[in-house]
């Protein structure tokens, strides 16, 4: 109980930096745009303007202007974030349990080829994974920028996941093969074990593929198009938007939270230990 | 679904598009409305897909998919400053074949456009830049005769500083990005003079050179006379423009034509019976300006040039480009409909911008430099060292000047 | 249902110096019960990690059922196993550790539920049922690694030290309930352990290693009773024989031994399978074990000083010295020994080992 | 144990690799390939084999070695803050508290803001007439004067840099906290027992074991670090003072259409990030668990 | 160096229900062994490691030399403990193991050198100093669990079960190891096994637990010969003590005890410490080791069946049928009894216990 007191005041200070400039982001999104300019600076927005959300909801008065392409590229954030997070759970965890339980020949050589691909900046193979992704037919699909994604993260994945594998003692998966489970079986039976590592990878693709913005800007310019692309386009000629982008942003910020704070329970709810007593 | 709606339309041309879909890239401030785009579907059975991207995306994907041999879109926005790049890489279908002479013809803006004797795009945005000042700052200081020189310009944001009216009455961005460049382009014109040589020499390196006169009254004006905000620095043009409207400023140098109407609208601006117009001051009285043109092109790998070509000539028709100007403030390039528009009133600024429109000048009379684009970025990296104080006006230009030789050694 | 199971010169290289295991050969007939025994580290986990599949064999075979199961993996050779460490599912209850096995195996659920209640009621386990392994005590996971092993009726069952943690009273009742359940399904047992109780009446023979390898395989009274070394001698029984040493004399006809200056007469049969170099004298190594040991009174036997005495109960252990040797001897408890007191010892000659001092063989 | 069943590891990787080498290896092979070209996108025709010449002018370019000096200095001031916060941040999210799941999503949240949000957000924080940053600090009398926070010609850079690490934090926090989960509170135990401080504690059984997660922290950490992009782009363009080396080669490939030179420069800095976190494995190796 | 230790009233709660401990009250004496047993799941380490600081007290209070330490870290306690499931430090080699106690008392190094060294000579372990523990057996680990302890000089030891993975001989020797670690070292020592050699050897005195609660603290030879209970009694003792039916009749004056048909003679001093109510008869429980009964050939004594014979080596259990109960003698290894023999056992009525026969508690 003594310990809690620097832990509230650390906790309070890690909350105020992360939220602080949301929330100022907020502010930004609930002034009228004249109010942006004023000073003394308002840290309360008052007078409160709900109009760039009325206008982002197709209630106010751009109509549906702003609300059908903001609806669509909502969709195509989750759709393709969601499908993302999943393909790449599926393959990182397979290639982890692989890499960190068997032994076999190229092991590093393979490990070593898909982590190097973590350090490759998106550029360098743009033009030529246009050239493919147009001769698939995948260009401005779900399909494609899912799997463009996946190839992006699932390397990080698999090492989270080999080291997550790592951590779990071979005990466990003698007793499940002798048990007479299958390989399969085995690997299902100490997922659980896992499971904050999955929720780590989870976590990490999911907002990675929510955040994108190069690689659905050429990969999936309209259709396909995510909300991170929409809001650049609140970028008028001679004034930008603030407020519209800033309400937009907020609103963007709010499938990966509900993710997030879904799926924080799992990462924090470790197996392996009990809790640690003050 | 689609079939049904444009066996409806009478159109003859309705037949021969019908089925088409054409892709069209374009940054926000082309976001024509759904109704719009749906008068074109029925006119021709040509349904629009529109993508709207920020400009720097925007020329992001066309560069990406040009070079990767697919075309971006079937009808792209095109800037003036690309022309040489673009023409050279042969990325744009030339548009000669498609229209005609007399289609050109009413178009004041068209030799922007023009690569080895090939129109590659048609203009769509007039853009120039005039003068905005704020009058209620001019009268606060005692000033009541407009400034014509930059000099007198000068003068008047040092009285209205020494008058206490205003802290820094000059607004002029000085970020590392494009918008930079336009106040000094701008003010080497105003001061009489060329930024390159028929052979794209540098002719600003001199001292007495009119680019290094307009570089200096930025500079000194920043750093020695204080008329221009230290936050410039950190201003892109938006916040120029977000600045003067919220009264943080009395001039702003190099407006652009069609923030008229944004400076008069209450909802978004403080100054809205202050703020006036003026033609850009210039040596001698002589006011000049540069046009920062956009044009619509098509790529070469389009699959869709007809309909493509189609949709254009539908935008440049007399009542769409009417319609582009009254609705999103898309200044137009036809002369007959700039005379129409000022005939009738409806040019804000009125009297003023149809004095300036036969002044609009291209800034590189010579035609765009293939190495443009270099320059440019060159340019405005270099003047945001030079506001930091990081390069002095002396090294700025000359480091100017000797990037300009090295792209014209490096580009044969 | 048995499987009969060989290993043939079986070795086990952890690092390439010292084997864990090394020319390691054993035959376990259908539905022995066979109990491996010995110092700690000498490798009888290692033995039955290999026999499980979980370990590779460095080299040799291992067959079950006359079938080389080398690269069998451990799912396919039907066997259940508990774990020295318990290796318990830390996700999942207790009933679901224990069904585990059978789930993996297809059995309906009914039957499933059936054994494991029934197994847990056996065990003692029927009210944590529901607990996850984290929340019980030592002796609680290990029953729940020994249930989960009980439940399945495989062909072997491999078996690591499975009641090291649980009390005297827990321990002879499960003792029992692991017999029942050998009797039952007539499987064969590997069954390793450190308990003397355990391994003299659980197994049909026990089977006693040393440094990797084996010193005697045998029934646990011939073990017991006859010893091939000093080694074994030493270390099957509680507290551990003692070991003197001894002449024998063989002069006259009739074997004298004299240990520690008494004169012990033996009977010819004792020495009659020993190799005799000669008829003269000979040095050895006597053994006795503690339970052989009689005080009696002042004369007549050994002379000893009481070092410490040792209170077990019912019984008690004598620490005896004699000169420079230690005598241990396990006698009724009587209250009048006090550590000091001197008194002379004898030995049921009828039950003493003899070992040749060098190579520590026994000689009988 | 290790299983040696031949082909199920290689199954088991086999969906990935396949993905891998369609969407990232081949790709890759191709602009290495290109990176040996005098390929300009402006003239697509002038295609000649130069061999390493790109990457010789590119070592030798001022421009190039400024933005490579700034993108180290990213690169230490971002790891190293990025580890700290995200040590401390996991190590208070660890324990149970009422509320927690909520924390934890407000720490991860930085995260999911999109780039152009991002720069918003700060720009509004950051301004030198309405940001909050100057009005905050004149209130609490630090500073006197409004300053130009992304016009500092020696500052500017750290300003960018704050931007950058107050996205990647939350994510260097995930990674450690998952891995922190995994160590067994007995062995905390046992420590306390051995008379160790929490300190102490956290010196010799956390360290240790969130060792494998320390690495992958550090390596995204190098990694994002070289290729920061955005947050230098929208808050400062092309400045100088803050160009990192990714801008760079945004605008030789993008801008003057040197696609080889481009793409020369993106595997240099995959060089660079590979050489470092070869160099932090080889550290963790010293003492592996 | 040693410490006072007292628990008053001591309850540890998991859930809500059943406590895991219940009004505990103990008193350690500076310097003092103190086994504590119990059966499987009695609460035994949970006390340990409340008094370790590890586990909160849910009520009650723990106080070490007079100063209430519930609120003490465990870092502060100045104790030692070795954890019933080890708790090696994975990433440390054993030598660090062991010596991450004393470094974190900023001990010179070369003290630490020193002490590591001569405890793993002691525990055998020095050729296994380099290794993790993941490549150790499971009694090399629970060596090092020891070890660790072993090396410091706290002011109280708590072990948990530290030998049960070991052999008869190395525990033996490691038992002697911690009695000498104790005499050296004068600590207070608080000492949980199920083995019961150790309690009766090691302990100064022993705590019987049941359910959380003491049911009896004593000398080990006063629990051994004066169990408060059938419960302490059936706990002490291996086999168990044997529990039969008995009517008393004592209004003749002597004192007659009929016991499955046999009518047995006691002294009157036996029954004098009973509260006998009225002089009628009365039923009891009577207890009797196995040690105490002895058969007597066809007659003389109660009359039983040989059900199993148990061969322990040099002695055997027998088990034996009675009507409807059984009977367990300890008696010497005699080949000629075998299962199905019938003979009449006599039982030595010095060595009886009687018991209350619905409180369970000693009448004695
Ligand atoms: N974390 C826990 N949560 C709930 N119940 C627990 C927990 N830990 C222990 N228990 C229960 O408390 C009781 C006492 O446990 P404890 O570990 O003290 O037993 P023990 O006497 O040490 O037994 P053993 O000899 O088997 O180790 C047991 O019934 C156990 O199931
Ligand atoms: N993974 C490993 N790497 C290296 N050596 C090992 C490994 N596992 C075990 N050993 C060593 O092999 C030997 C045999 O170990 P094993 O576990 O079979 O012993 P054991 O007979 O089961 O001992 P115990 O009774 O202590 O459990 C020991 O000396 C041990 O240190
Ligand atoms: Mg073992
Ligand atoms: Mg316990």
């Amino acid at each position: 109980m003594r310990k809690s007191i620097p832990l509230v005041a650390v906790v309070s200070l890690i909350v105020l930096w992360s939220l602080l400039p949301i929330y100022w982001s907020l502010r930004t999104s609930l002034l009228p745009k004249i109010e942006l300019t004023t000073t003394p600076l308002k840290y309360i927005p008052m007078p409160l303007s709900l109009e760039n959300y009325q206008n982002l909801l197709g209630i106010g008065t751009r109509g549906n202007d702003v609300w059908i392409p903001l609806k669509n590229s909502l969709i195509n954030s989750i759709v393709t974030s969601t499908g993302t997070t999943l393909l790449v759970l599926l393959l990182s965890v397979l290639a982890g349990y692989a890499f960190s339980r068997f032994a076999f020949k190229g092991k590093n050589l393979l490990l070593g080829t898909i982590l190097v691909t973590i350090a490759l900046p998106a550029y360098s193979v743009m033009i030529p994974l246009y050239r493919i992704i147009i001769r698939l037919g995948l260009l401005d699909t779900w399909v494609g920028i899912t799997l463009i994604f996946t190839s992006a993260f699932a390397p990080l994945g698999v090492w989270l996941m080999k080291v997550a594998f790592d951590t779990i003692p071979i005990e466990l998966e003698e007793a499940a093969m002798v048990d007479g489970a299958s390989p399969a079986k085995t690997l299902l039976t100490i997922l659980p074990l896992v499971v904050p590592g999955m929720v780590a990878v989870a976590t990490l693709t999911f907002l990675s593929a929510w955040s994108q913005f190069v690689i659905p800007l050429v990969f999936s310019p309209q259709n396909a198009s995510p909300i991170t692309v929409l809001i650049t386009q609140f970028v008028g000629r001679t004034s930008i938007d603030y407020g519209l982008m800033s309400a937009a942003g907020i609103i963007a910020i709010i499938p990966p939270l509900l993710v997030v704070m879904f799926l924080s329970k799992y990462l924090v709810d470790g197996l392996m230990r009990g809790a640690i007593k003050n | 679904g689609n079939n049904d709606k444009q066996t409806d339309s009478p159109e003859a041309g309705a037949k021969k598009f019908s089925g088409t879909t054409l892709n069209v890239l374009l940054p926000p401030w082309y976001e024509f409305s759904p109704a719009m785009l749906d008068d074109f579907t029925k006119e021709t059975g040509i349904k629009v897909d529109l993508q709207i991207m920020d400009w720097d995306p925007c020329l992001d994907k066309i560069v990406t998919s040009n070079a990767a041999g697919v075309a971006p879109a079937d009808v792209t926005v095109m800037n003036w400053d690309w022309v040489g790049k673009f023409g050279a890489a042969g990325w744009c279908e030339p548009l000669n074949n498609h229209f005609d002479d007399d289609f050109f013809e009413d178009i004041t803006t068209r030799s922007l456009f023009k690569y080895k004797d090939q129109y590659i795009a048609i203009p769509i945005y007039n853009d120039f830049r005039v003068t905005y000042i704020n009058k209620d700052y001019f009268k606060k200081a005692g000033i009541e005769r407009m400034p014509t020189t930059p000099d007198e310009l000068m003068q008047d944001a040092i009285t209205i500083k020494e008058k206490g009216v205003c802290e820094y009455p000059l607004l002029v961005p000085f970020t590392a990005t494009g918008a930079t460049t336009t106040p000094w382009y701008l003010l080497t014109k105003a001061y009489g003079g060329e930024l390159l040589s028929e052979t794209n020499e540098p002719l600003f390196a001199s001292k007495d050179s009119a680019g290094y006169k307009a570089m200096e009254f930025l500079i000194k004006g920043l750093k020695d006379y204080q008329v221009i905000d230290p936050a410039s620095i950190g201003w892109k043009g938006t916040d120029v423009v977000d600045n003067f409207k919220a009264g943080q400023g009395a001039i702003d140098i190099a407006g652009w034509a069609g923030n008229v109407s944004l400076y008069t609208n209450p909802k978004e601006s403080k100054i809205v019976d202050s703020v006036q117009v003026i033609k850009v001051p210039g040596q001698n009285g002589k006011s000049r300006t540069y046009g920062l043109q956009e044009g619509l092109s098509v790529p070469a790998k389009s699959k869709n040039k007809e309909a493509a070509v189609e949709f254009i000539r539908w935008l440049n028709t007399p009542e769409n480009v009417e319609k582009l100007f009254i609705d999103k403030g898309i200044f137009p390039n036809h002369h007959s409909t700039i005379v129409k528009l000022a005939n009738e009133g409806k040019l804000p600024g009125g009297q003023t911008m149809v004095e300036v429109l036969p002044t609009i000048e291209s800034l590189f009379p010579q035609g765009v430099p293939e190495w443009n684009m270099e320059f440019e970025t060159e340019t405005f990296t270099t003047m945001n060292q030079m506001a930091k104080g990081a390069m002095t006006l002396d090294q700025g230009m000359n480091h100017l000047a000797d990037t300009v030789k090295k792209l014209n050694q490096s580009k044969p | 249902m048995a499987a009969r199971l060989v290993l043939e010169n079986v070795n086990k290289y952890f690092n390439a110096q010292n084997p864990a295991v090394s020319d390691f050969n054993l035959e376990v007939e259908e539905s022995e019960f066979l109990v491996l025994v010995g110092p700690s580290g000498c490798g009888k986990s290692t033995i039955l990690r290999m026999v499980a599949g979980l370990e590779t064999v460095s080299f040799g075979e291992i067959f079950i059922d006359d079938v080389l199961v080398n690269d069998v993996p451990p799912s396919d050779r039907d066997i259940a196993m508990v774990f020295q460490n318990y290796a318990l599912y830390p996700h999942m209850s207790v009933y679901d550790n224990m069904a585990f096995g059978l789930k993996m195996r297809r059995t309906p659920r009914s039957e499933i539920d059936g054994r494991v209640r029934e197994v847990a009621k056996i065990l003692n386990l029927n009210h944590l049922l529901k607990r996850k392994p984290r929340a019980l005590s030592g002796g609680e996971r290990q029953r729940v690694a020994l249930g989960r092993a009980m439940v399945r009726h495989p062909r072997i069952f491999l078996m690591d030290e499975p009641l090291s943690n649980l009390d005297a009273q827990l321990r002879t009742q499960t003792r029992a309930e692991i017999l029942k359940l050998h009797h039952k399904l007539q499987a064969t047992f590997l069954y390793v352990t450190h308990d003397q109780v355990e391994a003299m009446t659980m197994g049909t023979r026990i089977a006693v290693m040393k440094e990797g390898k084996i010193q005697q395989i045998g029934s646990p009274q011939e073990v017991f009773e006859r010893p091939a070394n000093m080694f074994v001698a030493g270390f099957i029984g509680s507290p551990s024989m003692n070991f003197l040493p001894a002449r024998l004399r063989s002069s006259t006809g009739k074997p004298v031994l004299s240990v520690l200056g008494s004169e012990l007469e033996i009977l010819p049969e004792q020495v009659l399978p020993l190799k005799l170099k000669g008829n003269g004298e000979q040095t050895l190594i006597l053994g006795v074990r503690p339970e052989y040991l009689y005080p009696v009174g002042e004369e007549g036997g050994i002379k000893c000083r009481v070092d410490v005495v040792e209170m077990m109960g019912a019984e008690m252990y004598l620490h005896m010295q004699v000169g420079k040797n230690e005598l241990v001897a396990r006698v009724k408890t009587d209250s009048s020994i006090k550590p000091g007191q001197k008194f002379a010892v004898q030995m049921d000659l009828g039950q003493i080992h003899l070992f040749d001092p060098q190579s520590g063989q026994s000689l009988m | 144990m290790k299983i040696n069943r031949t082909l199920l590891p290689y199954i088991l990787i086999a969906p990935l690799f396949i993905l891998l080498v369609l969407l990232t290896f081949y790709p890759l092979l191709l602009t290495i390939f290109n990176s040996l070209q005098s390929l300009n996108l402006g003239r697509p025709d002038d295609i000649r084999f130069v061999g390493l010449a790109n990457y010789i002018e590119l070592m030798t370019d001022p421009a190039v070695l400024n933005a490579m000096r700034n993108s180290v200095q990213y690169f230490i001031l971002s790891v190293s803050i990025e580890i700290l916060g995200g040590i401390v941040i996991a190590l208070s999210l660890r324990n149970k508290f009422r509320g927690r799941a909520i924390i934890l999503g407000i720490v991860i949240l930085p995260w999911a803001l999109p780039p152009v949000v991002n720069s918003i957000v700060w720009k509004w924080i950051y301004d030198p007439s309405y940001g909050l940053l100057n009005d905050v600090l004149i209130k609490l009398g630090m500073i006197d004067h409004f300053h130009v926070w992304l016009g500092d010609p020696h500052f500017s850079l750290v300003w960018v840099a704050l931007v950058h690490i107050w996205k990647m934090m939350p994510l260097i926090s995930i990674i450690m906290l998952a891995q922190l989960q995994t160590i067994p509170a007995e062995l905390y135990e046992a420590a306390r027992i051995d008379g160790a401080n929490s300190l102490q504690s956290f010196r010799h059984i956390t360290l240790p074991l969130l060792k494998p997660a320390l690495i992958i922290a550090l390596t995204l950490g190098t990694v994002s670090a070289f290729h920061l992009f955005d947050e230098v782009y929208v808050l400062t363009g092309t400045s100088l003072d803050t160009r990192s080396i990714m801008v760079q080669d945004y605008l030789i490939a993008f801008r003057e259409l040197k696609y080889s030179m481009g793409m020369a420069l993106s595997l240099i800095i995959t060089i660079v990030i590979l050489a470092l976190t070869w160099f932090y494995n080889q550290l963790g190796k010293e003492a592996r668990v």
